[in-house]
């Protein structure tokens, strides 16, 4: 109804519009898109996805439409020490819900929040592929394997200092 | 064996074998055999270009011999051969039992919802003699929206998407999407945002698709109520040429009813002190646009560069919040006159008022209107003199005809009278205001007498009428031709608002209109539920209107005539420019640099 | 990088590599292949062990004879060394004593290819590391 | 150029990386040099051998040592025992759990026994990132003899009669499909390849496309050339970093060597590939679903007809293959559809890659020919049951399959039978469950998982799921009725029977599978208020045995919130309101007092 002041950094700007340029300004390559700007901003914020829509040339809300079909894409900042719980098959039948809920309890935080430290964020993810060491998790890029609900508090500590 | 049709297949229905035309759906087939399959997402408006089958809410699956599982009705062909059951136990459980879903996720406050007696769910669970939900279990939650025009209660979505498909694919404002996935799916605006932060033109077109009541108006008649049980105003009250064609259909009346005369002795009855007509403001409306025109194109003709052709119509208000929102670079391309319903609110808060003395303040003017984004036009800051807007209400058709019935008037049967002067008297030329080609064909009338200074040789221009997305004709001014287009539907507006963005716009002046057909098909009309035979009979009523008046050209109207001599002097004057002209603004998103954040 | 332009091309490029995959390719089918073991410990390679072995491969390359060369730990006969076992597919291992670069050549032309006797063979009873 | 007389492979596949395998490469380099034999041993990153419950894999050649479970600091040590004093290291060989013998080579290991690889040929035995090594493979031969002869129809017939299906999922006939996609007519079309691997617990397609990446560019070029398309896509996971790093190199060397680009091998046929990403929604493995991925809109499935092959991405024919699928093309074309015919049962043909999972003691990836029974795979590939525990049944299919019990132990393992069985091939997910499995929990998971996953598109998906996944719930926290057994039974038909799309139409099935399976079980909740397995939280209580408790104190100072109380040297008690039944208690009791009632 009327004109809507949405405000950001400088430097985003540039990342989405150079993005954006990169494919050619496709409406097709909205996933595309959606992956790098995510990538290089770690999330997308609403003020982003506004003005990658204005870049495409289309409707916000389809943008959001497709943001909140996928469950890689994320409106949240990420923890500094993002963790990720497996709940593949083989690592729930290992046990893997004892794991996240050890997570939930410890970190006092659901899945998909972040700490209010913005330390560590906890998401649970299907299948990285490592059934042989499950159950499974990740913390940034490194992996945990045939954890225990024990296991849990070492590994935040790890990361506590 | 004689000759076979090869676009003919035999297929057999519920035991009876049929011929039907290769690509028929079994849905058509069956009803075309009068077997009634119920369906719920489907929707299609014949010849308008509207279509939504999704194949999604699984209402409509039948048995197909051969098949594993159900087939989805509505969007499943027929092939030769096929041997289709539409009421074995297995159809009729497994539809049950998608209903009762569906109910167990939809809140069972029937006996207050806005849709009520009007609900497609509502009647399929009444059909199916629903007595018990057997399913239960969480149900969604979102919250409540507001905007000027319409209400959304998403709680009580469905997930048809309707909607989705008017809002993004008739009329290409984006602004619903579907979001989120599984059970949280559901239609929203970017972020579940309310709709007035969106780019939503208030065309109320998702309103009048959606089956359930997710999509409804704000409605206004208690404030109606309330201003005419309030003895120190004079409620005033306009109706939009639209309305007189449909309102009958609420009564029980044949569609493309033409009930101007019994509306008017409701309206009386209701108790409004003055009950006028728009049609006598879109005369007004003629007045002004047609001379703006004619303006325009003198100087383009005489090469003046600074003057912008073609001149697009400006009555529609949803079409103005769409070009304010997406064609920020060309506000200066539409028509600077108001809408007739806005022209109407100046004329009887000055005009009027003051040969009545009456106080501005102690004047309520309400509208009936085929239309929700009306709601929100009377809205707007421009249209108001320190806070007092020139309309105060805009009711729909429907919600009028909600008044009549809480007012224990028995509409069918009301003698008919004759709107009140002088905001009444009317021409044939502000009747087809009501459809699509009908404004342009009125300023036609009257521009070409204006210009050429000779009788018109016709006032039917049947080359500007019909039903199609966009038309176009070129009519001879007396040997200057005039390119006119025509388009119903913001996605054709697009079109062309596009081609004059390139320089490709071969026109002089276009007429936009927002809904399918224009307002004979407004959100705020009865419902029609997909039968596109209702609106072509409005479309045809308005045409017989027109005809059955004696004067049938804006200029001609002597109360027009008449307000020019006492009031306002010339059309496009001083005065005219102050009251009945506005302007336009950029309601496009700004992106600004944040300095605050690190 | 040239380009694959053509069938041919396609063969030579793959007929120039396969031999660096050979070594892999027949550890896996190393059952059905000969297998000749040169003892490569401190002894055997102060007695030219390391010579015999890259002429047992050169060899056998060269006459495209499907055998796997490895090297293996003192077999424990010190005396004789260079030591080399082979173990024709299914037979029992023979093991030949004071290979020399000439005696390999022996080798690989007499009993690998022509099944011939050859001298040398060290007939005492032996434990390989695998058993 | 160095001659090397040994090689040392090393899998590279994401389970043995995040063992570190990255580091064992490191060192061995390090150490190769410093030992000055880097010149005569070569150190090769490969995909994946598999065997990834032994990960990280270390493989030596000629000679085929397998050594497992290697550890960085274990480099040096091979080093100096195998290469220079040429002895094995036999602590880091495999044992056999049965005979308890080392074994070093992996013909020998009965993970390995009943193996036969077709799609997994070059896994674990070349370089992916090495197209030379790919081609010494007869890698690209395929592609050239498809070239050369000219003749798509030719090749398709081939595809046809080798009796290949889709290892996605559904088992179409993929000849079928290919001459489908062919026949109509267009400007443009498209080959597309599925590599948006979902189903949670199935790793095969991630495990080609990391260790034989050539060969899906190899299959789609020559998919592309038969259906008449010159641009090719692959779909593929964001969550396979990896992969993606792969198949990209892999293209770049493909167009350097000029197999893919313009005129392949001077047959004037075009064709180039590009990579789309998934975003984490596993009804894109639907295809209709995956092409509206692909243009950049929500992954919702759409009504077939019309099928990708008449209207797919940008509304041009497509045809669209799963990774597995495509990585038995090349090998059908060198060694003939008579060969590939040859193996397998009736219906079908060749083999199929499982993901073996779950309480089983050898999980890893491995391929099978196809009418291998389920106990040999689950007893001699699989090594038994984790812990010496019994079988109770085997998940085959993923969220779309069902539960196999023992009386299916037998039978032959192909799409027909599977299906009949109430399961299906699915991806090839296997997940083998003991005695400690509650069956409607099981169910509760995978109903979960769909919940989550569904589309929302359909309304018997959306909210059917749903409340399947209510009753289940009820059901697994001892709150179920016999009434809702009969709801549930009714639901899931119906949702089977009105689903729009193959995700919803098959996610009732591990319900139905193992309400018709395990049916006393679940009258057991529902009745009796007891989880059999003692795996439902809501019907289990832990209690101390004050018999056997000696009062350590070692339940009460892990319990994570406090529910035990007790003195030193007496016996401990546990306050079932407090308790969550996380189960640490029992596991830190050195006297087996606390038992799960």
């Amino acid at each position: 109804m009327a004109k809507v002041k949405i405000k950001l950094r400088q430097e985003h700007i540039d990342i989405i519009k150079s993005i954006c340029k990169k494919f050619d300004y496709k409406p097709g390559e909205l996933i595309n898109v959606l992956h790098q700007v995510q990538g290089e901003i770690g999330y997308l914020p609403a003020e982003v996805q506004e003005l990658i829509a204005e870049e495409l040339k289309i409707p916000v809300s389809k943008v959001f439409g497709v943001v909140s079909f996928y469950s890689f894409f994320t409106m949240q900042p990420k923890g500094k020490h993002p963790i990720s719980v497996c709940m593949g098959t083989a690592c729930y039948v290992r046990g893997a819900e004892s794991i996240l809920d050890e997570f939930q309890r410890v970190l006092k935080i659901g899945v998909g929040e972040t700490t209010p430290d913005g330390k560590f964020s906890l998401t649970s993810l299907r299948c990285i592929g490592a059934c042989g060491l499950a159950p499974v998790a990740m913390i940034g890029d490194k992996v945990y394997g045939r954890l225990c609900p024990d296991d849990v508090k070492k590994i935040i500590a790890e990361y506590n200092d | 064996m004689g000759e076979t049709n090869m676009d003919m297949i035999k297929i057999t229905i519920d035991n009876k074998v049929v011929e039907v035309a290769k690509g028929t759906t079994i849905l058509k087939a069956a009803k075309d055999n009068n077997i009634n399959i119920p369906t719920l997402c489907y929707f299609e408006l014949a010849g308008m270009d509207i279509v939504n089958k999704p194949g999604s809410c699984r209402i409509c699956v039948v048995e197909v011999e051969g098949r594993r599982n159900l087939a989805p009705a509505c969007i499943t062909e027929c092939t030769p051969d096929m041997v289709i059951k539409t009421n074995t136990t297995r159809v009729l459980n497994a539809r049950r039992t998608v209903l009762e879903l569906l109910l167990s996720d939809h809140p069972s406050d029937c006996l207050v919802c806005p849709k009520s007696g009007d609900c497609e769910l509502q009647n399929l669970a009444i059909r199916f003699g629903i007595r018990e939900i057997n399913y239960v279990g969480e149900q969604s939650t979102y919250k409540q929206d507001d905007s000027p025009s319409i209400h959304r209660d998403m709680n009580k979505c469905i997930m048809c998407r309707r909607c989705e498909m008017m809002c993004n694919e008739f009329q290409t404002v984006g602004a619903l999407s579907a979001i989120n996935r599984g059970f949280t799916a559901v239609v929203s605006p970017a972020f579940e945002e309310d709709l007035t932060l969106t780019s939503c033109t208030f065309c109320g077109q998702c309103v009048a698709v959606c089956p359930v009541g997710a999509l409804s108006e704000i409605n206004h008649t208690g404030k109606v109520l309330r201003a005419l049980n309030d003895p120190t105003k004079t409620v005033v009250v306009q109706t939009a040429p639209a309305v007189r064609v449909a309102i009958g259909e609420e009564f029980g009346m044949a569609p493309g009813t033409i009930a101007t005369g019994q509306m008017a002795t409701a309206l009386r009855k209701l108790g409004f002190d003055y009950v006028f007509d728009t049609d006598w403001s879109a005369d007004l409306t003629i007045m002004e646009e047609g001379t703006e025109l004619l303006n325009r194109l003198k100087k383009f003709l005489a090469g003046d560069k600074d003057v912008k052709i073609p001149l697009m119509t400006s009555c529609c208000p949803a079409w103005v919040n769409f070009f304010e929102h997406n064609f920020p670079d060309m506000l200066d391309i539409p028509s600077t006159a108001k809408s007739p319903q806005q022209m109407f609110g100046a004329m009887a808060k000055s005009y009027f008022a003051e040969k009545k003395n009456i106080k501005r303040e102690d004047m309520v003017v309400v509208s009936v209107m085929p239309c929700l984004a009306k709601k929100y036009e009377c809205s707007r800051d421009e249209f108001k003199v320190n806070g007092n807007p020139d309309v105060d209400y805009s009711i729909t058709t429907r919600e009028l005809a909600s008044l009549i019935k809480l007012a224990n008037i028995d509409f069918a049967a009301l003698p008919e009278s004759k709107f009140d002067d002088p905001l009444g008297e009317s021409t044939g030329a502000g009747v087809i205001f009501g459809t699509t080609g009908g404004v342009i064909e009125a300023a036609v009338r009257t521009a070409y007498e204006i210009h050429t200074g000779k009788k018109c040789p016709k006032i039917d221009f049947e080359e500007l009428r019909g039903l199609e997305g966009i038309r176009s004709a070129t009519i001879d001014f007396d040997g200057l031709p005039i390119n006119i287009g025509i388009a119903h539907g913001l996605k054709n507006a697009r079109k062309l608002l596009e081609e004059i963005r390139e320089g490709k716009s071969k026109f002089h002046a276009i007429e936009i209109m927002a809904c399918p057909g224009g307002c004979i098909d407004g959100g705020g009309q009865p419902r029609h539920h997909g039968n596109s035979e209702i609106i072509k009979a409005r479309w045809n009523a308005i045409y017989e209107a027109d005809k059955n008046l004696p004067i049938r050209k804006s200029h001609e109207n002597p109360s027009i005539i008449q307000l020019y001599k006492e009031y306002l002097g010339e059309p496009c004057g001083e005065k005219s420019h102050h009251l009945l002209h506005t302007h336009y603004f950029n309601k496009h998103n700004v992106f600004e640099v944040d300095l605050n954040k690190k | 990088m040239d380009k694959i332009k053509s069938l041919a091309d396609l063969k030579k490029k793959r007929d120039a590599i396969q031999g660096s995959l050979n070594l892999r390719e027949n550890g896996d089918n190393s059952e059905s292949m000969i297998q000749i073991k040169v003892a490569m410990a401190t002894c055997g390679i102060a007695a030219g062990a390391k010579q015999v072995m890259e002429t047992l491969i050169e060899q056998c390359s060269s006459k495209k004879i499907d055998a796997v060369v490895t090297q293996t730990g003192c077999m424990g006969y010190c005396y004789a060394e260079p030591t080399v076992e082979i173990t024709k597919p299914g037979q029992d291992p023979i093991v030949f004593g004071h290979v020399s670069v000439e005696k390999a050549k022996e080798l690989v032309e007499k009993y690998i290819l022509n099944n011939e006797m050859v001298e040398g063979i060290i007939p005492q009873n032996y434990q390989s590391i695998d058993k | 150029m160095a001659n090397y007389k040994y090689h040392i492979l090393i899998c590279g596949g994401t389970g043995c990386r995040a063992s570190k395998s990255g580091e064992i490469v490191q060192n061995f380099k390090n150490i190769l040099k410093q030992e000055n034999l880097d010149n005569e041993i070569q150190v090769i990153t490969t995909g994946c051998f598999g065997f990834c419950e032994k990960g990280p894999i270390v493989k030596i050649l000629p000679d085929n040592t397998f050594y497992t479970q290697v550890k960085p600091e274990d480099c040096e040590e091979i080093v100096k025992e195998h290469f220079i004093k040429g002895r094995k290291v036999t602590r880091l060989l495999y044992t056999d759990p049965e005979k308890k013998e080392h074994v070093s080579d992996s013909k020998h290991m009965n993970f390995y026994k009943k193996q036969m690889r077709i799609a997994l040929r070059n896994c674990g035995f070349i370089n992916p990132e090495n197209i030379d090594e790919y081609i010494a493979r007869d890698g690209y031969a395929a592609l050239a003899k498809v070239l050369e002869q000219n003749d798509p129809q030719a090749t398709i017939d081939i595809i046809k009669k080798s009796g290949l299906r889709g290892r996605g999922g559904g088992g179409f006939p993929t000849g079928l499909k290919w001459e489908i996609a062919s026949k109509n007519p267009a400007d443009q079309k498209y080959i597309i390849c599925n590599a948006d691997e979902g189903d949670p617990g199935a790793f095969m397609d991630r495990s080609i496309l990391e260790g034989d990446p050539h060969s899906i560019i190899e299959a789609m070029t020559i998919g592309g050339f038969c259906i008449g398309a010159t641009k090719g896509l692959v779909y593929i996971r964001a969550e396979y970093p990896l992969a993606i790093q792969r198949l990209q190199i892999a293209i770049e060397q493909a167009r350097e060597y000029g197999l893919l680009g313009k005129d392949l091998l001077g047959s004037g046929f075009d064709f180039d590939l590009e990579l789309r990403y998934g975003a984490g929604a596993f009804v894109c493995g639907e295809e209709t679903a995956l092409i509206h991925s692909m243009e950049g809109q929500r992954g919702e499935p759409t009504f077939k007809p019309p099928f990708p092959a008449q209207e797919g991405y940008l509304k041009k024919p497509s045809n669209v293959n799963n990774v597995e699928t495509f990585a038995n093309i090349p090998v059908i074309i060198n060694k003939g559809w008579e060969w590939f015919s040859s193996i397998g049962t009736e219906k079908s043909k060749g083999t199929k890659v499982f993901a073996l999972a779950g309480q089983i003691n050898n999980v890893g990836l491995i391929e099978v020919p196809m009418g291998i029974t389920l106990r040999e795979v689950i007893f001699e590939i699989g090594g038994g049951i984790k812990n010496g525990k019994k079988f109770k049944a085997v998940q085959t299919g993923g969220p779309s399959g069902g539960c196999l019990t023992e009386e299916f132990l037998d039978t032959p393992i192909d799409y027909d039978n599977l299906i009949a069985a109430g399961s299906m091939m699915g991806s090839g997910g296997m997940i083998v469950m003991d005695e400690t499995s509650c069956m409607p929990a099981v169910a509760r998971f995978y109903l979960d998982f769909t919940c989550e996953e569904s589309c929302g598109k359909c309304s018997p998906c959306r909210v059917g799921n749903k409340r399947l996944c209510e009753l289940l719930d009820k059901i697994t926290s001892g709150k179920g009725t016999m009434e809702d057994l009969e709801n549930i039974k009714n639901l899931s038909q119906v949702i089977k029977d009105t689903a729009l799309c193959g995700l919803g139409q098959t996610s009732p099935n591990p319900v139905l599978s193992t309400i018709s399976h395990f049916w006393d079980e679940y009258v057991a909740h529902v009745v009796d208020k007891k989880c059999p397995a003692g795996q439902c939280k809501a019907l289990k209580q832990y209690i101390i045995d004050p018999e056997k408790c000696k009062g350590c104190t070692a339940c009460a100072r892990n319990c994570p919130v406090g529910a035990i109380k007790g003195t030193v040297k007496n016996p401990h008690e546990i306050n079932q309101e407090l308790c969550i039944k996380c189960g640490t208690c029992q596991a830190k009791c050195k006297f087996g007092a606390i038992s799960v009632q």
